[in-house]
């Protein structure tokens, strides 16, 4: 009988597929993972302190800081809690617009999740046609919000600035390029014998699991259940829009993948509905310069980020700053299965799931 | 299971807490504001009864003399909504740990102990999860002094 | 399968092989910016009034200055603006608030510096601006004299075309305005002083008017008694 | 031109013995200075070789690769080069010190041996060895203990995790590697490699032997420890694996013998499968060359397309596909020769 020990290796928090300052210390037999501890918060700025100190405006650009592969997202979610708090109507023309930015940010959010999945899995060319095509939406938020990765251009009320006119066309053609984007992915990736090989079956994550650690986001959908706050819960004007729930069935890394290249396809799906029906108008709602919420009034607001439910909670004094402010981010409870998902697999496995739970630690340290 | 009522549901909790829980509605959330040592027994039968298989959001507010620990639930997939809040005092910080209801508030639990310092009562893991072990003070409570620039 | 994706895989990429580049050749090639993007933040001194919406809406406290109240001017006098990059998060409020528009962005991105201190923008008030200013205030003054002369005139005139509308400001009794509306019909140089008065200032212009009717009043009683006599 | 360097090395010898040197110490002597000239033909082909494949990759990746430096960035290899050689040489206070300084040594004086065996045209090779395939192969295998030494002596989880790998993959694959071969050798019923390009007149082997060229291509890549099977060096889960502690020109060592390894697979292939230095027009020793690259290009664009394997699949794909494929093959082309003298084709 072979004598052996149990020893631990770091994973991160310097380490080339970490995703960010993450820290997973494997516990292992062998090859085999007994367990995974993760360590978080090298990442960690303490926004919800920061948030306190802030009035309600100036803290729209720290939330693009939360989720800065998907920048608009978090700004999206923050502006409609604080309009909710306030009461404000946001116009039409701002509300599509708002849309439109979000669903790109999602499909850049989602690009660089098969990009860096794809290097983690030691495709490099896989990560540059993931980022190649993530270039042509990193030009439209330079082109309508004037930065290319922390735009902060949703504003409360609305938007910071009406689109440029070469924006709609843009747009149009690239989610009219999407579905062959996807026939590229696949082609070089999801249909490889060694791709799906490395996938399948690894970090399995039951629907029961799934839901019971909070698990939202395209990592529950691949665990088989349709569940999408843009459905469930429409927020802004997203009951308008016609666009289907990829589901996956047995949770493992490849549906995780599979779910989030799905997506792709139906952002693009709302992106061409947006486009089509943007009506004109004002892009911002009437925002008194100084905003004071009622005393006493708090709101949890959620919306499905690119990672799963974002939801802000804030509680108001009165004053024009929030009284308290928390967030829930996704990837932050995502990653309490990275140790359920873990076990039992081989070293390798840990990379290809932290890869397909897709975390990032902007939002999971704040 | 029958249709899920909310109203039925408050009715039949008031009921059965008695002064131990008082519900207030905003326009948004139905709140059930608990008294602490009745949580956990609350939110079991939340769970169980209602349905309530999703915790989505644990956080806690600083109101000075007392911590107010706030949990919003959901269900999956039916998308039913609540609110349940309970406050302790600043002093005797402590609050039954949902961990056995829902694994979820693991690290939820672990962050409010972190950044605001109440312990939960039965949390098999209790340390810090963002800052780093040696940290001294919660930096969310009101009387934490901000250094720095 | 069994190979089938493989060689799809070896397809893709082959046919990439031959297809152009996709990536910018910076620096021989500069990146072609979007007229919004945000590069540099840059500060005109000329058009600052040192409001300070800009230090308020900073979320981040990167924006400070300095003001001097000058002895002569209500004005405040803007001393140094300091832009401290290292903190900037490029989130355009700053520009958005300023009623001036004398912050704006350009579009050189190239920010690092190779020293601590470098990163520090600290704009001074040019020299040429407090010489500016004494030619400024001088013509100024000129600009406003002239101004206030027009008024006058303009003023003048509507007296003499309307002026029991614009005397009933000053004075209340109808009396009294009728017996000023005469004089200052009659005698322009009446009218103009009056004028002048209720550019400048409307109290004292209340008694001169005061003055001018009681005597006025006086004249006339005088004339009557003297006709008598 | 074809016997161009043949002649210059008769040229020589004739020149050393009418200095008055004995014939024995004139081969002897001509022996040392073909080695030298290999060696330097290896590492500036390495330069080339560096360059190629950033360039290659870059073009798989629509990206154009180094440019800035000389045309198409071409000296790009050589001011790296002079960086590492300028780099901090950092030993680990706890690394086993004689063990980490000689692995990379190791690794390189093996790879570079496996030249010694392979003809580079018409009569040229350093010795025309009757074992050569078989010293090429038991040569190849030893890089394993270079490894196995720099994951060892760097004291360092990663790189042992790394060099632990690498000895399983190259145990397991070794066995593919050697058994694909055995079919040419039945074939050419002779284990030198000069008449194994001589038995290859007619027809290539590829042809013969299409099963042993690909089991061979497969179980060289992971020889090689190129992706999809670069277990040992997997930056993205091993940070570097077995090199990880290893810095300037100790790391270059790795990285230089890992690209001799690559050139010398790829010429035994070019030799034994692709008919070797035989080819009409030009002079023998071009055509190696041609072939040798050829193989390369495809080694290359394997390594940017694909994702790499997960250890365990790794081991059972040897085991359980490769092994017995490769076994078949054995029984085939034995079936094919016996089948071939009854019917009396040869």
């Amino acid at each position: 009988m072979m004598q052996s020990d149990i020893y631990t290796v770091n994973v991160g928090p310097i380490h080339p597929s970490t995703h960010g300052g993450l820290h997973a210390e494997a516990v292992m037999d062998g090859e085999i993972i007994q367990d995974v501890i993760v360590h978080l918060g090298y990442v960690h700025r303490s926004v919800e302190k920061i948030a306190e100190s802030k009035t309600y405006q100036q803290f729209v650009p720290y939330t693009a800081r939360l989720d800065y592969l998907a920048t608009n997202l978090p700004v999206l979610g923050y502006c409609q809690t604080v309009e909710k708090l306030l009461g404000i109507q946001v116009p039409e023309r701002a509300e599509y617009i708002r849309v439109i930015m979000a669903e790109l940010s999602r499909i850049a959010s989602h690009q660089i999740a098969i990009a860096a999945t794809g290097i983690d899995l030691g495709a490099t060319t896989g990560l540059m046609y993931g980022m190649r095509d993530r270039e042509r939406i990193m030009n439209i938020f330079e082109m309508t919000g004037g930065q290319r990765l922390l735009s902060s251009y949703i504003r409360i009320g609305g938007v910071a600035a009406d689109i440029p006119k070469e924006f709609i066309p843009v747009v149009r053609s690239f989610a009219h390029d999407i579905p062959l984007m996807i026939d590229e992915y696949n082609g070089l990736m999801t249909g490889n014998e060694i791709w799906a090989a490395r996938m399948q079956g690894v970090g399995i994550l039951s629907l029961e699991d799934a839901v019971k650690y909070g698990v939202t986001g395209p990592n529950l959908r691949a665990s088989g259940i349709a569940y999408d706050i843009r459905k469930a819960e429409p927020y802004g004007i997203y009951d308008r829009f016609d666009f289907d729930i990829p589901v996956g069935s047995r949770g493992d890394s490849l549906d995780r993948w599979k779910v989030r290249i799905e997506e792709l396809r139906q952002s693009g799906r709302i992106i061409e509905q947006a486009l089509d029906n943007l009506p004109e108008g004002e892009i911002t709602a009437r925002v008194p310069k100084v905003l004071k919420p009622e005393p006493g009034i708090e709101v949890y607001h959620r919306i499905e980020s690119a990672k799963g439910e974002l939801g802000y909670y804030i509680v108001s004094d009165g004053g024009k700053k929030p009284y308290r402010l928390h967030v829930r981010a996704p990837s932050f409870i995502n990653l309490m299965v990275l140790p359920l998902v873990c076990r039992g697999g081989v070293f390798q496995d840990i990379i290809t799931n932290i890869a397909t739970l897709d975390p990032i630690l902007g939002e999971s340290d704040r | 299971m029958q249709e899920f009522d909310l109203e039925q549901m408050v009715q039949n909790i008031e009921e059965q807490l008695g002064d131990k829980i008082r519900t207030e509605r905003d326009q948004f959330f139905t709140v059930l504001n608990i008294d602490s040592s009745e949580l956990l027994k609350l939110m079991r039968e939340l769970r169980d009864d209602y349905g309530f298989n999703y915790l989505a959001n644990l956080s806690s507010v600083d109101y000075g003399e007392e911590f107010e620990v706030v949990y919003h639930l959901y269900s999956i997939p039916d998308n039913n909504k609540v609110c349940v809040k309970t406050r302790v005092s600043r002093n005797s910080a402590e609050v039954d740990s949902l961990i056995d209801i829902w694994p979820t508030a693991d690290w939820q639990e672990r962050e409010v102990y972190d950044l605001m310092g109440i312990n939960f009562k039965g949390h098999p893991n209790l340390i810090r999860v963002l800052l780093p072990d040696d940290f001294a003070g919660h930096p969310l409570r009101k009387d934490f002094v901000m250094g720095g620039r | 399968m069994n190979g089938q994706g493989l060689i799809k895989g070896l397809g893709i990429t082959l046919k990439h092989f031959f297809q152009k580049e996709i990536t910018e050749q910076y620096p021989d090639v500069m990146p072609e910016l979007a007229p919004r993007f945000r590069g540099c933040l840059q500060f005109e001194f000329e058009k600052c009034i040192a409001c300070g919406i800009c230090v308020n809406s900073c979320p981040n406290d990167v924006l400070s200055f300095e003001t001097e109240k000058s002895e002569n001017s209500k004005k405040k006098k803007l001393l140094s603006y300091t832009i401290d990059f290292q903190y900037c998060m490029f989130c355009n409020l700053c520009v958005e608030g300023c009623p001036k528009d004398c912050l704006h962005f350009d579009h050189d991105f190239e920010l690092s510096t190779f020293s601590r201190d470098d990163i520090k923008r600290v704009y001074l008030r040019p020299a040429e601006m407090d010489e500016e200013e004494e030619v400024e205030t001088a013509s100024m003054q000129d600009e406003q004299e002239n101004k206030e002369q027009n008024k006058i005139e303009a003023m003048s005139k509507a007296l003499q075309k309307n002026p029991a509308k614009i005397l009933a400001q000053v004075l209340e009794q109808e009396e009294d305005i009728k017996i000023l509306s005469e004089l200052v019909q009659e005698s322009e140089k009446t009218a103009l002083k009056m004028a002048e008065l209720l550019v400048k200032d409307k109290e004292k212009a209340a008694k001169v008017a005061a003055g001018f009717v009681t005597k006025e009043k006086k004249n006339r009683l005088q004339a009557e008694k003297g006709g008598e006599e | 031109m074809e016997h161009l360097f043949t002649n210059l090395a008769a040229a020589f010898t004739g020149w050393m013995i009418t200095l008055g040197l004995s014939p024995v110490w004139a081969d002897i002597i001509l022996l040392l200075v073909k080695w030298i000239i290999i060696i330097t033909i290896i590492t500036l082909n390495i330069i080339v070789l560096i360059w190629l494949e950033r360039k290659v990759s870059a073009f798989f990746q629509e990206r154009l690769g180094p440019n800035r430096l000389g045309p198409f960035g071409i000296f790009q290899t050589i001011a790296d080069a002079i960086k590492l050689l300028t780099k901090e040489d950092i030993v680990p206070s706890a690394a086993d010190k004689l063990i980490f300084k000689t692995a990379p040594m190791f690794f390189i004086v093996v790879a570079v041996m496996l030249y010694t065996v392979i003809p580079l045209g018409q009569g040229m090779e350093v010795i025309n060895l009757n074992i050569g395939l078989l010293f090429f192969i038991s040569i190849g295998s030893l890089s394993t203990i270079a490894l196995l030494m720099a994951g060892w002596g760097s004291d360092n989880k990663w790189s042992l995790m790394g060099a632990v790998r690498s000895v399983a993959q190259m145990i397991s694959y070794e066995i593919p590697l050697a058994f694909s071969l055995l079919g040419v050798v039945m074939i050419s019923g002779s284990l030198n490699l000069q008449d194994i390009v001589a038995a290859q007149d007619n027809l290539w082997f590829i042809i013969l032997q299409p099963i042993a060229f690909i089991t061979y291509f497969i179980a060289a890549t992971a020889e090689l420890n190129r992706g999809p099977f670069d277990m040992p060096e997997a930056e993205q889960e091993l940070t570097g694996g077995a090199y990880t502690e290893y810095t300037g020109m100790r790391w270059a060592l790795f990285f230089l013998a890992e690209y001799t390894n690559l050139v010398a697979v790829s010429a035994l292939m070019a030799t034994v499968f692709l008919g070797g230095w035989q080819g009409p027009w030009l002079p023998s020793w071009l055509w190696i060359i041609i072939k040798t690259y050829g193989v390369i290009l495809v080694f290359f664009w394997v390594k940017w397309t694909f994702p790499r394997i997960r250890m365990d699949q790794l081991m059972s794909f040897s085991w359980k596909v490769l092994v017995p494929v490769s076994l078949g093959n054995i029984l085939l082309t034995g079936a094919g020769i016996y089948f071939c003298k009854w019917m009396g084709w040869c």
